[in-house]
């Protein structure tokens, strides 16, 4: 099988899957069956590419012109591998989680249910392979789109609100910014200022900016129009969609949090400094440094919402904006390191991330409870649940020996590198406040949860329900992930490559 | 079959004509349909095979000489590659519907005068397309009546559902008659300097013997050719329902029978915006209208206020009718946008939009013709919960919906990427702001009915509904996915677009 | 003054139009209405008409003894005959929906068919 | 009216020579003053008259609406088909040099012939439509029955 073929297999097997998802309606085994099947497949094609990839093969592959001249195209390139790889990965344990979730809860709408997951993946796949800006945003908005029916999959007034803020902030960003950022880039292409539509090593304003057919004004301006188009990345003030979002079942809040969805914002973020604007460049102009303030605002304001947020899953949407806002610093560091660093927090935090919330899940299902001040002593009785919870806090805090304190290593080393860079060095003194701060909040409200689910006794109403541990789909699914992030700090070679081959197309 | 094809121009209007005329006589007890889609597929046929024509032959163009007459003393009918383009728009879309209609129509008039109604769609689709490929400018004028004036009786044939039907038609008559009456003199207005009526031959006059002579020794000639194309501008407009002058739309579309809805959504106001892109481009020129008079400056000002109300007041509808006939008011403003900036661009979007429009929003009154004709009624509360009883119906209404409001992958992203484009290619940055606005003012709108369909409750006490009936449904189906199709694979409906912009701009890609 | 008595003809047309377009916008009686519209378009009419007539022409018939003679532009004429036809095909397609109207509301005033559907909705 | 004498008489009597005259502007449309619109117009003139004498029913049975309803579409398939059968003989649409191909510019008059007939016979028929639609309809008062009144 060539690549060109694997990356259109990759794409459309979780399509495919979908179909038959959709045909085995009526037989709920055979449906989850299919599931499992495509996950699994769909991991395979992905992972057959690493070799190439790694060995600096960069296959690519046009599957149709949509618009004369901007065709939907392909290209397989070490970061968009990290994300695809991620994503499928996790897709894997998170199939498995589903299944056991909506059985043990008997939600309604199952098929649908299980339709939406493949499509949201195929457009992951899209996004983290895309060759040009329009390719990546088609995928942007089919991604939007096809989750929209996982949040809202309730149906109470709840869930269509919560439904309308999710859609409405993620496609009024989309729309009005990355949109507008794409076509005029278009426009540029069009009288000849910008070189490419397509991700190009370096960034497509070289030429213009020499020649002064893009005014560095409009430089900066996309920019900015780009990373608030991406509201994905949840960046403050547009990040409102993340919390909203937590009506949605657990296995969707993980696939949104750790699989698909928020990395899929923050993977674009990265996509664009490096292959559209040009780290150097965005240095040398000096027109991004503003997003190093965003992001450690962000950082901080998650964090010390998370802290008072009693509801489980709401304080880890929180905690889940400011680990994006790690990301977005590394970027905004606009160091080869910072990226690589950034790279790596995407597979750092979703390993940890999706730990956590399978966990919070597996606690609803078993116990039906929601807030944290519920779980005095919980950890005794669901053993596995809250161990594998406390792996994830860990890894989120970024203590050895989890894979969260990799990623933060190499932050600060971007930060260090960003120092050896002439400039007024207020800004990576602000970022090594923010990281150290954000650290020590992280752990303020994380580890108490911890602390009560082991250490405090069972609430007298609690001891009259005796539960024991979710249904063993779930737990299988935790455990696996938990074992990833505390394996991943040992061996984390391929991701670490593939960051370090970014690093080195950056630098 | 070879004298077919050298008359392929004429036939196109005349076979609508006479088979109008014979299903008025002939066409009772259920033979009016077949004739009318007998008619209907033909002029498709003829419409394709013209396209092909025009974009094979050398010049672009194909001329046909009305009783042998040359011009500019006979009428001759020109066709190049826009209106080719707008002939297999209305041929498309006309055949589509009237397969559609057979059970539409029949569930809301008198079954006795059906015939009369075929013939009425007949002369309709006969204005039209005679409007759109007539190259004499008085010719335009009577076509674009014998259009105005069967669907004024078309949209009255409505009354059977609704009384209100009378009212919006005879308010449609008398704007649409002072807009072709202004049309008519405009027309004498330029026939004062030019003393010719063909298009291309006044155009020839204008460029070679009046505009040189501009500020020297005829300052009279401006005046008139100022008024006469004023004049033209003003009635177009009304015909296009171009804001401030949609008054007459939104009754007429929502009063209108669902088959007729569906017709003159896709069809009347594009054939408007055509001859009005006729009239700018090909006929005073866009030195004289746009940089002269800075028409352009009134269209934009005029097109991102159809947009932004247009849009406004569509969310606002609680009539599922009324809120696609406000819709169509914002997207004629994308329309004429486009022709206004008058670039390459912008001409394509306007093109490629007046195809891309036709199609989701014909699919979307056809989806809720279905819906009036299993439920007697389009009300927003009406579709609530819908999406399990009418799935297929729905799924194209929901995929019109993206459509309207552009998201990738559908037809309407297509204009809107080559609108977006060309605002910001002419410096129009504001406008391109509107336009992005007004995609999202749509996704309200849309979104506020697709909750309804999948997330509202069934009032309880409603007899159950069925899926539409076959005839009904793959005709819808057909042009939703063509709105998918060419939001996917834009490469055909782009590659006439940019042609025809390129011709009329003079421009060689 | 010359100017505007030069140009007569224009005057008369415009007076019509604006006669008729004000009877269109002002009067609710829908006949009136109707037939204010074709009062407009007989401005229109006119106007063609004599835009098409020559200083000193005669009929437009060709006149082998008289070669040099000046003939009136026919053209305008011929153009107008197919207008009133669109003009007496416009005023009975109002007027058909006039009855009809009338029939179901039993008036042909629009304000009284304005208060008919604002109750009916009420 | 039909109770007046004066009037029933006066009507019958102008009859014949209406439809006469009618005719003859007809068969001159194509060379003098004249034709098809002007005849068509007092064709149904005529019958008008003899309607609002004797009573639009009493017309209608006359001239039934069928009539009036063929006639007007036939009179525009006359025009119309005269040129489709330029067209099927090879020549434009409304070329009446393929009416008499031995004599292209004889066959003018021809063409025009028939289409003034064409034109005559739908202005007539137009006319007597309109009569027919403002006098036919419900009285006053009496409502339709069969209709619904939903949206």
């Amino acid at each position: 099988m060539t690549p060109e073929m694997t990356i259109l297999l990759a794409i459309g097997v979780p399509l495919l899957g979908s179909v038959l998802i959709a045909m085995s309606d009526r037989v709920p085994n055979l449906r989850e069956a299919f599931t499992l099947l495509t996950a699994v497949a769909t991991f395979g094609l992905v992972a057959s590419l690493y070799p190439l990839v790694i060995a600096g093969g960069q296959p690519r592959v046009e599957l149709l012109t949509v618009i004369p001249g901007v065709p939907l195209s392909f290209k397989v390139e070490p970061l968009g591998m990290v994300y695809a790889l991620v994503a499928t990965l996790l897709w894997m344990p998170n199939s498995l989680y589903s299944i056991g979730y909506m059985r043990g809860n008997n939600e309604k709408h199952q098929t649908r249910f299980y339709i939406c997951f493949p499509l949201a993946i195929a457009s992951a796949i899209g996004i983290a392979f895309a060759e040009n800006l329009f390719t990546m945003f088609v995928f942007y908005e089919t991604l939007t789109l096809s989750t929209f029916p996982l949040v809202t999959h309730k149906g109470n007034t709840d869930a269509v609100r919560s439904g309308r803020v999710y859609l409405g902030i993620l496609l009024t960003t989309s729309v009005c910014f990355q949109l507008l950022a794409v076509l005029w880039i278009a426009a540029l292409h069009n009288g000849g200022a910008v070189s490419s539509l397509n991700f190009t090593h370096g960034g497509i304003f070289r030429e213009g900016l020499a020649s002064g057919a893009v005014s560095p004004a409009i430089f900066g301006l996309l920019f900015f129009l780009y990373i608030y188009g991406i509201g994905k990345a949840a960046l403050m003030p547009v990040h409102r969609w993340l919390p909203a979002a937590m009506v949605a079942p657990t296995p969707v809040s993980a696939f949104l949090h750790a699989v698909a969805v928020v990395k899929a914002g923050v993977f674009c973020v990265i996509k664009v400094t490096v292959y559209v604007f040009g780290v150097d460049l965005l240095q040398s102009q000096g027109r991004g440094d503003w997003l190093i303030y965003v992001a450690g605002t962000t950082i901080l304001a998650a964090s010390l919402i998370a802290l008072f947020q009693d509801n489980l899953k709401k304080r880890l949407a929180y905690s889940t904006i400011s680990q994006l806002s790690y990301v977005v610093l590394g970027v905004a560091l606009f160091t080869p390191l910072g990226i690589m660093a950034a790279t790596f927090h995407i597979v750092a935090h979703a390993f940890g991330k999706i730990t956590l919330f399978f966990a919070a899940g597996s606690v609803y299902t078993a116990a039906h409870k929601t807030q944290v001040s519920q779980l005095d002593g919980i950890g005794r009785r669901m053993p596995w649940t809250m161990g594998a919870f406390a792996i994830g806090t860990l890894s989120m805090i970024g203590v050895p020996p989890v894979v969260g304190m990799a990623s933060k290593w190499l932050l600060i080393n971007g930060v260090v590198e960003a120092w050896s860079i002439p400039d007024g060095h207020f800004a990576e003194v602000f970022a090594l406040v923010v990281i150290l701060f954000s650290t020590l909040l992280n752990a303020g409200y994380f580890l108490p949860i911890v602390y009560r689910a082991f250490f405090k006794p069972l609430s007298d109403s609690d001891r009259a329900h005796p539960h024991g541990e979710a249904p063993w789909p779930i737990v299988t699914a935790l455990t696996f992930t938990a074992a990833l992030t505390l394996f991943f700090f040992f061996w984390n070679k391929p991701a670490y490559e593939l960051a370090e081959l970014v690093r080195r197309a950056v630098g | 079959m070879e004298r077919i094809h050298q008359n392929l121009p004429a036939l196109i209007v005349v076979l609508p004509l006479c088979m109008g005329l014979i299903t008025s006589i002939i066409g009772r007890r259920g033979l009016g349909w077949w004739l009318a889609m007998g008619t209907a597929s033909a002029v498709l046929a003829m419409a394709v095979q013209l396209l092909v024509n025009v974009l094979e032959s050398g010049t672009l163009t194909v001329t046909y000489q009305m009783g042998s007459w040359p011009a500019p003393f006979g009428i001759v009918y020109v066709v190049d590659p826009l209106n080719a383009g707008v002939l297999t728009i209305v041929a498309l879309i006309g055949a589509i519907v009237t397969l559609y209609a057979r059970k539409s129509i029949a569930s809301e008039m008198d079954p006795r005068r059906l015939h009369f109604f075929y013939a009425l769609w007949l002369f309709c689709m006969t204005g039209l397309l005679g409007i759109t490929i007539t190259g004499d400018a008085f010719n335009l004028y009577v076509l674009l009546e014998i259009s105005s004036l069967s669907t004024y009786t078309l949209v009255a044939l409505g009354r059977q559902r609704n009384r209100r039907a009378l009212t919006a038609a005879i308010n449609y008559l008398v704007l649409g008659s002072i807009g072709a009456t202004f049309y008519l003199l405009g027309i004498a207005y330029l026939y004062m300097v030019t003393g010719s009526l063909n298009i291309a031959d006044i155009q020839h006059i204008l460029a070679t013997k009046v505009f040189p002579t501009w500020g020297t020794d005829a300052p009279m000639y401006r005046t008139t050719v100022y008024v006469g194309f004023a004049l033209m501008a003003v009635g177009l407009s009304l015909k296009l329902a171009l804001f401030p002058l949609h008054g007459w739309l939104p009754n007429a579309y929502t009063y209108a029978p669902s088959s007729v809805s569906a017709l003159l959504a896709s069809t009347a106001t594009k054939v408007g915006a055509y001859a009005f892109i006729r009239v700018i481009f090909t006929l005073v020129g866009t030195g004289f209208a746009y940089r002269m008079l800075h028409t352009d400056v009134v269209l934009m000002v005029s097109a991102g206020a159809a947009i932004l109300v247009g849009s406004w007041m569509a969310f606002r509808q609680t009539s599922l009718k009324k809120l696609l006939a406000y819709s169509s008011i914002g997207q004629i403003g994308y329309i004429t946008l486009g022709f206004a900036l008058g670039n390459v661009n912008g001409l394509t979007a306007s093109i490629i939009h007046l195809f891309n429009h036709a199609l989701t929003k014909g699919g979307m009154f056809m989806a809720l013709g279905v819906v009036a004709y299993r439920l007697g009624n389009t009300r927003l509360q009406d579709v609530q919960g819908l999406g399990r009883k009418l799935p297929f119906t729905m799924a194209a209404f929901t995929a019109g919906g993206l459509g309207l409001i552009g998201v990738p992958l559908t037809a309407g992203f297509v204009s809107k990427w080559y609108l977006v484009t060309a605002c910001i290619e002419a410096g129009r940055y504001e406008m391109a702001a509107i336009v992005l606005v007004g995609s999202l003012i749509a996704l309200l709108y849309v979104w506020k009915v697709v909750e309804a369909i999948y997330f509202g409750k069934r009032p309880e006490n409603v007899p159950g509904v069925k899926e539409a009936p076959l005839t009904m449904l793959v005709p819808t189906l057909l042009l939703a996915g063509a709105s998918i199709y060419f939001g996917i694979d834009a490469s055909t409906s782009a590659r006439v677009a940019t042609a025809a912009a390129h011709f009329l701009l003079g421009v060689t890609p | 003054m010359q100017v505007v008595l030069d140009h007569y003809n224009y005057w008369v047309c415009v007076i019509l139009m604006m006669i008729g377009f004000y009877g269109v916008i002002a009067k609710t009686n829908l006949i009136k209405k109707a037939l204010s519209l074709s009062l407009f378009q007989t401005g229109v009419l006119v106007f063609y008409i004599s835009i098409g007539k020559v200083e000193g022409g005669t009929g437009p018939v060709l006149d082998p003894r008289n070669p040099e003679a000046v003939y009136s532009n026919p053209l305008p004429h011929a153009l107008m005959l197919t207008a009133i036809v669109v003009g007496v095909a416009t005023l009975s397609v109002a007027m058909a929906i006039i009855v009809n109207i009338r029939e179901r509301y039993g008036t042909i005033d629009e304000r009284d068919i304005e208060d008919i559907e604002n109750q009916a909705q009420e | 009216m039909k109770d007046n004498v004066l009037m029933r008489v006066a009507a019958r009597w102008n009859m014949p020579f209406l439809l006469v005259f009618a005719l003859y502007t007809q068969t001159h449309g194509e060379l003098g003053p004249g034709g098809g619109f002007q005849s068509g117009v007092m064709i149904a003139a005529a019958f008008i008259v003899y309607g609002m004498v004797f009573g639009a029913d009493e017309m209608r049975r006359v001239v039934p609406r069928w009539v009036t309803d063929f006639a007007a579409a036939a009179g525009v398939l006359i025009y119309a088909g005269a040129g489709v059968y330029c067209m099927a003989m090879g020549y434009t649409f409304l070329d009446y040099a393929a009416l008499v191909p031995s004599n292209p510019g004889g066959a003018e008059p021809w063409g025009m012939v028939i289409v003034e007939y064409g034109v005559g016979i739908t202005v007539a028929a137009v006319m007597l439509t309109v009569f027919n639609e403002i006098t036919e309809g419900t009285l006053p008062g009496q409502e339709p029955g069969g209709t619904k009144e939903v949206l």
